[in-house]
């Protein structure tokens, strides 16, 4: 099978769906570039060159430079998608989630519960999360649990470049609306990815490391963490279990629990602050549903609670290293 | 852009029931028979109605915590709406909405809104939707005064004259947001020549005149669908009560209210504009005034009997799928 | 003690501290109301009247009427705290948040260790939370989970009129970022409130109910409906212990740890959607630091993953009631 | 507002300490020896010298993410900014703050800032802390001609307005936002004129031109100071580099890169104009280059060697006090 990085994976998708279905449009800051200057068009594609040549394809009218502004971009994306569109919208970094929330929490989320179910709303957030780029405290956020925390809405987070493939192209032809949250970090990873389209269901974990002992599990880019813990400790004799959810909204809870109906441990790993955090959710989720397989204390990975440092050396401690995802799971094997 | 008989029939027909709705809602409410909190229109029916005349069901608009306005003057029905704000199962989105969330997507009613802002980006992407589909529609979105000083808003403006998208920008200056007046919060004071300087066509005109609405939207509407872009229309029209029922109103003066409720009536206008001019007769103006009459006593009545929503659909209409 | 409400506890505790700081200030929209009106000055005093009678004795100079503009009041409040003053923004509906949140959860409450602790902000942000009021999708939230995540904020949420008070003091004189939550149902809730200033410290919860059997921890509104639980289980023989951390960031964990360590169980409470919850958060925090002391699965009674309906028939079950708390307990209490 | 000597040879060496400074930035960044990225303000040196020449320590600079010029201009420790640059435990921020947020609130820095719009609404409550507490000091917010069109930069001009606060909006039109061009992202084309249509004065501005900005922020500062409330200033300078050092500027023509390096750079304006006029000499000016040469020469070479900040660090200065 063809090797591919996570980016032109993502790309992939979206060729693939644009291809597919006219309705299917891009809008964004600088997803083409060039717009109103001197130099050449597609000078952008994207700030980390995602969406790259489409412009090129299909033309301005479906590849959309905006100014920079944000609660009009996600509003346009929702007031498009509830009018006959199926906008993917770049918001860039999540961490701009603040100047715009509002169009996507309580407006695009709710429209099919508030209108009693009559709404459908096909939209896409595409955003860049996470740490490892030294960019600072307004730039290395995941805020994944802001958005999973919202009703109405569905979150994705590849993990890999096949992943991000299906997923972005599920994501496109979901009928609700999907925040899609691409790591900066896993961009230029390369694994196997088909050139053809295909999907991959929302709600279906995908176990990258079996072992009976400790369950582990992760999203995005702390699924390869996990993994080089996993394969750390089998070497200590730990066998360890990786479950990769791929979608925190919907959540797989079933594979967990099977996990740990199995192992009876279990490890979250969460590149996010502690307090109400993804690993919070999946721990109270096992602590009130898989309680009697329990045999060890759960225990969370997490960054501390402080904003993103921007000093390399202060974010390498910062967000979770493969030697606290093995200290974790050493611990709790122990118990 | 002359209106026919049948037209001006329908024009008064919508601010009547709009008022007629208005003061039931406002009835019932007091009666304790309507749950949450109500913001009237009653006042301004010339704005919604002037503006929505121009449209068709293929052209959206977007609308605020105010809107049962708007939805009368898109078509949204009016017992289905009684219904909802009444918290009915049947009502128009199923009693999960309420007053500040009515939509009906069929009739282009794209949603109420009690995020103040919350709409413009909407309508701007209802507006591109027509666009990139190649249709002639438009999109139009309501915004009050106090709303015009959203960020949302002037974010909203600035990308629809950058896609020169066929969106209006309708602006209803009724003097106050909650108690702050116009004149403290717009520090331009000046809502329709602060749009303009988004690089749009903007005019003020006088919101108790239908015809005077009717005409100013008229002209967006046809600039927005020749594909010249996007327009704003601010009209003036205050609101005869307060900002929900229940409003001491501290902030206006009696003596003001009632020189409003008497001099700055949209519908006494009309009436008197259309009958003085012999296009319609004092009869006929009576008798819609009577149907409409009834067509509010029925929305009401069946309402108050309707069934309430049960558990079974507490968590239904959340996603069209959910793994 | 005299009695007072919740709202004029609160009132009580704006004027004791504008009284003593003239670097206090009000800003909000409506917080006097009246303003460029031909009518009375003071014509609000808040959407609920909180703030009534404040402009009368400080003048508008320091109880500020702003336009419709949240971005703006709560960037202008965090430039103002970092400049010398000590406001108290009004955000009113605390469902607002998403048209500001950035200027509260990427400025204000990172300044501090983004400029390496040379800045002090000292702003307490208050907004009403919560359902009841049939105010339907886009004003009955809590949204405390999303604040409570927020490194560098403070977050409270008062149960009764004595916490309202003392608490809200304590967070005008903190010299931290405070979000501080007002339960709208809670305004005509009265109670004993001393006439003087006093501080509540944050971060130390109060016992409300004192059992052995079961631990419930709950905030805001939640509390007075897990002591109602409480008192109807107690004639059960189930004798229940109620925690009111009363501030969510900072946790009082010891507490709640303390309390499980001699109850074995646990429910938690939470007026919010279950996803990445407060509620997750307490309970996950027992299951890695309690678990040694549990007994029985970890509880949570939440809302359910759906935007907050219109029609009381489905806001009554949305909303955590006495007979969910009840059952809850009944049910971990068997185990 | 005639400068004297010392005012012009500060004006000047603080130009050229910005230039020096971004240049050495964008050669260790190149060398690898800075983290993250850097967006580079050389190009743009007027506007911002000109701006805080009329500012005091008393006074607040809200800035953006392209904020080392700003923060030089508003007399930050250049030796302290290159630690922090660096990510040294001794920078001005600790190293928690990097390039994107440098901030020294002695020097009425209130913070660089990474979110497009961020700075307006916090510059508007620096002005209300110093009108509050009964100061003549006055805040400025910087802003780009992209971020003018975020929403929270209007919110911020009406607020400003309506409580006619001392404060100053001042735009940096360099021709992009990252890889859009003004003329594109600015619907009405007109950043000053759209400022005055909410009701402030606003005028556009030579950025090439220290003098031109200088007077324009100084009749502005001036307004503040008296109590009339805020104004804005639009000043035109590209920036000569890229949005951020790695950017390949496919967006711009070699030529006009080229045109803007050669003819539109504001030292070589400065210095033209200074010395014809005859109130600096070419020595004086070349012996000021050679000063900020070896202090830049100093900063960067003490940076490399500074140790980092360590685990001890990491959680410290989230909160005064965390229960
Ligand atoms: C973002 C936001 N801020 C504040 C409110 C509270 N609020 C509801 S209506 C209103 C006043 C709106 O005034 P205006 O836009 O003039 O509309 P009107 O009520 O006059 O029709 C306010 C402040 C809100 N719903 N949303
Ligand atoms: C809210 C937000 N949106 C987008 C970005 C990404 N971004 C950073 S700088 C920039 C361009 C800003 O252009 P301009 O305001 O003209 O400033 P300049 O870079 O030209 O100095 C963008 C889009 C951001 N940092 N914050
Ligand atoms: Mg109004
Ligand atoms: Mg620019």
């Amino acid at each position: 099978m063809p090797q591919k990085s996570y980016r032109q994976a993502l790309n992939e998708a979206l060729r693939h769906e644009m291809r597919r279905d006219p309705r299917v449009i891009l809008i964004g800051e600088d997803i083409a570039g060039g717009a109103g200057c001197e130099g050449e068009e597609d000078a952008y594609g994207g700030v980390l060159g995602v969406t790259k040549g489409l412009v090129g394809e299909f033309g301005r009218a479906r590849v959309i430079d905006t100014p920079i502004s944000e609660s009009a971009i996600m509003g346009a994306a929702a007031g498009a998608a509830i009018s006959g569109l199926r906008p993917v919208a770049d918001l860039m970094f999540v961490d701009f989630l603040g100047v715009c929330f509002d169009q996507i929490f309580n407006q695009a989320a709710k429209f099919r519960y508030m209108f009693g179910g009559k709404a459908v709303t096909p939209m896409v957030m595409r955003a860049m999360i996470g740490g490892g780029f030294r960019a600072g405290g307004q730039h290395s956020q995941t805020l994944h649990p802001m958005l999973t925390m919202v009703p109405g809405l569905k979150v994705v987070m590849p993990s890999n470049p096949y992943d991000a493939k299906g997923l972005l192209i599920q994501a496109i032809r979901d009928d609700d609306p999907v925040m899609f949250l691409e790591h900066k970090a896993m961009y230029d990873m390369v694994g196997e990815v088909p050139d053809e389209a295909y999907a991959i269901p929302f709600g279906e974990a995908r176990i990258t490391r079996t072992g009976k002992d400790v369950t582990v599990v992760a999203f995005s880019l702390m699924v390869e963490r996990s993994n080089q813990a996993a394969d750390l400790l089998k070497k200590e004799g730990i066998l360890v279990e990786v479950v990769d959810p791929r979608t925190t909204s919907p959540l797989d809870l079933d594979s967990i629990l099977e996990s740990v109906e199995m192992t009876g441990r279990l490890v979250v790993v969460d590149e996010s602050p502690p307090r109400c955090s993804l690993a919070a959710d999946i721990s109270a989720q096992v602590a009130e549903h898989g309680f009697d397989d329990l045999t060890a204390p759960i225990v969370t990975v997490t960054c501390p609670h402080t904003p993103s440092p921007f000093s390399p050396a202060l974010e390498d401690l910062y967000m979770p290293s493969v030697e606290r995802i093995a200290d974790a799971i050493r611990k709790v094997a122990k118990k | 852009m002359q209106l026919n008989r049948e037209e001006l029939l329908k024009a008064y027909r919508l601010m009547r029931t709009i008022r007629a709705f208005e003061e039931r809602v406002f009835a019932e409410f007091e009666r304790g028979n309507i749950p949450g909190f109500v913001h009237l229109y009653n006042g301004q029916e010339a704005s919604a109605v002037g503006a929505c005349m121009n449209l068709t069901d293929e052209d959206k608009i977007g609308s605020t915590h105010r809107g049962h306005g708007h939805c009368i003057a898109k078509g949204v029905d009016v017992r289905d709406m009684m219904h909802e704000i009444y918290g009915r199962r049947d009502g128009v989105c199923g009693g999960k909405g309420g007053s500040m969330h009515i939509a009906d997507l069929d009739k282009g009613m794209i949603g109420a809104n009690a995020i103040v802002g919350g709409a413009p980006p909407l309508a701007v992407g209802a507006a591109l939707a027509a666009k990139t589909l190649g249709k002639d529609s438009v999109a139009l979105s309501f915004t009050g005064d106090g709303g015009s000083n959203q960020g949302t808003v002037f974010e909203a403006m600035n990308l629809a004259v950058v896609l020169k998208l066929p969106v209006i920008f309708l602006f209803e200056n009724n003097g106050f947001g909650e108690g702050t007046g116009h004149d403290y919060a717009v520090g331009s004071r000046d809502i329709a020549a602060r749009a303009a300087a988004f690089g749009m066509p903007a005019t003020r005109v006088d919101g108790l005149d239908f015809f005077a609405v009717y005409e100013a939207v008229g002209e967006a509407v046809a600039r927005a669908r020749a594909g010249e872009g996007p327009s704003a229309v601010e009209t003036i029209a205050k609101r005869f009560g307060g900002h929900f029922v229940g409003d001491p109103m501290l902030y206006r003066t009696s003596q003001e209210r009632e020189r409003t409720m008497r001099d700055e009536d949209p519908l006494k206008i009309f009436r008197k504009k259309v009958t003085e001019a012999g296009l319609l007769s004092v009869g006929q103006l009576d008798a819609l005034d009577r149907e409409v009459a009834s067509l509010i006593e029925e929305a009401a009545t069946s309402a108050g009997a309707a069934p309430f929503p049960t558990a079974a659909d507490l968590e239904t209409d959340v996603y069209v799928a959910y793994a």
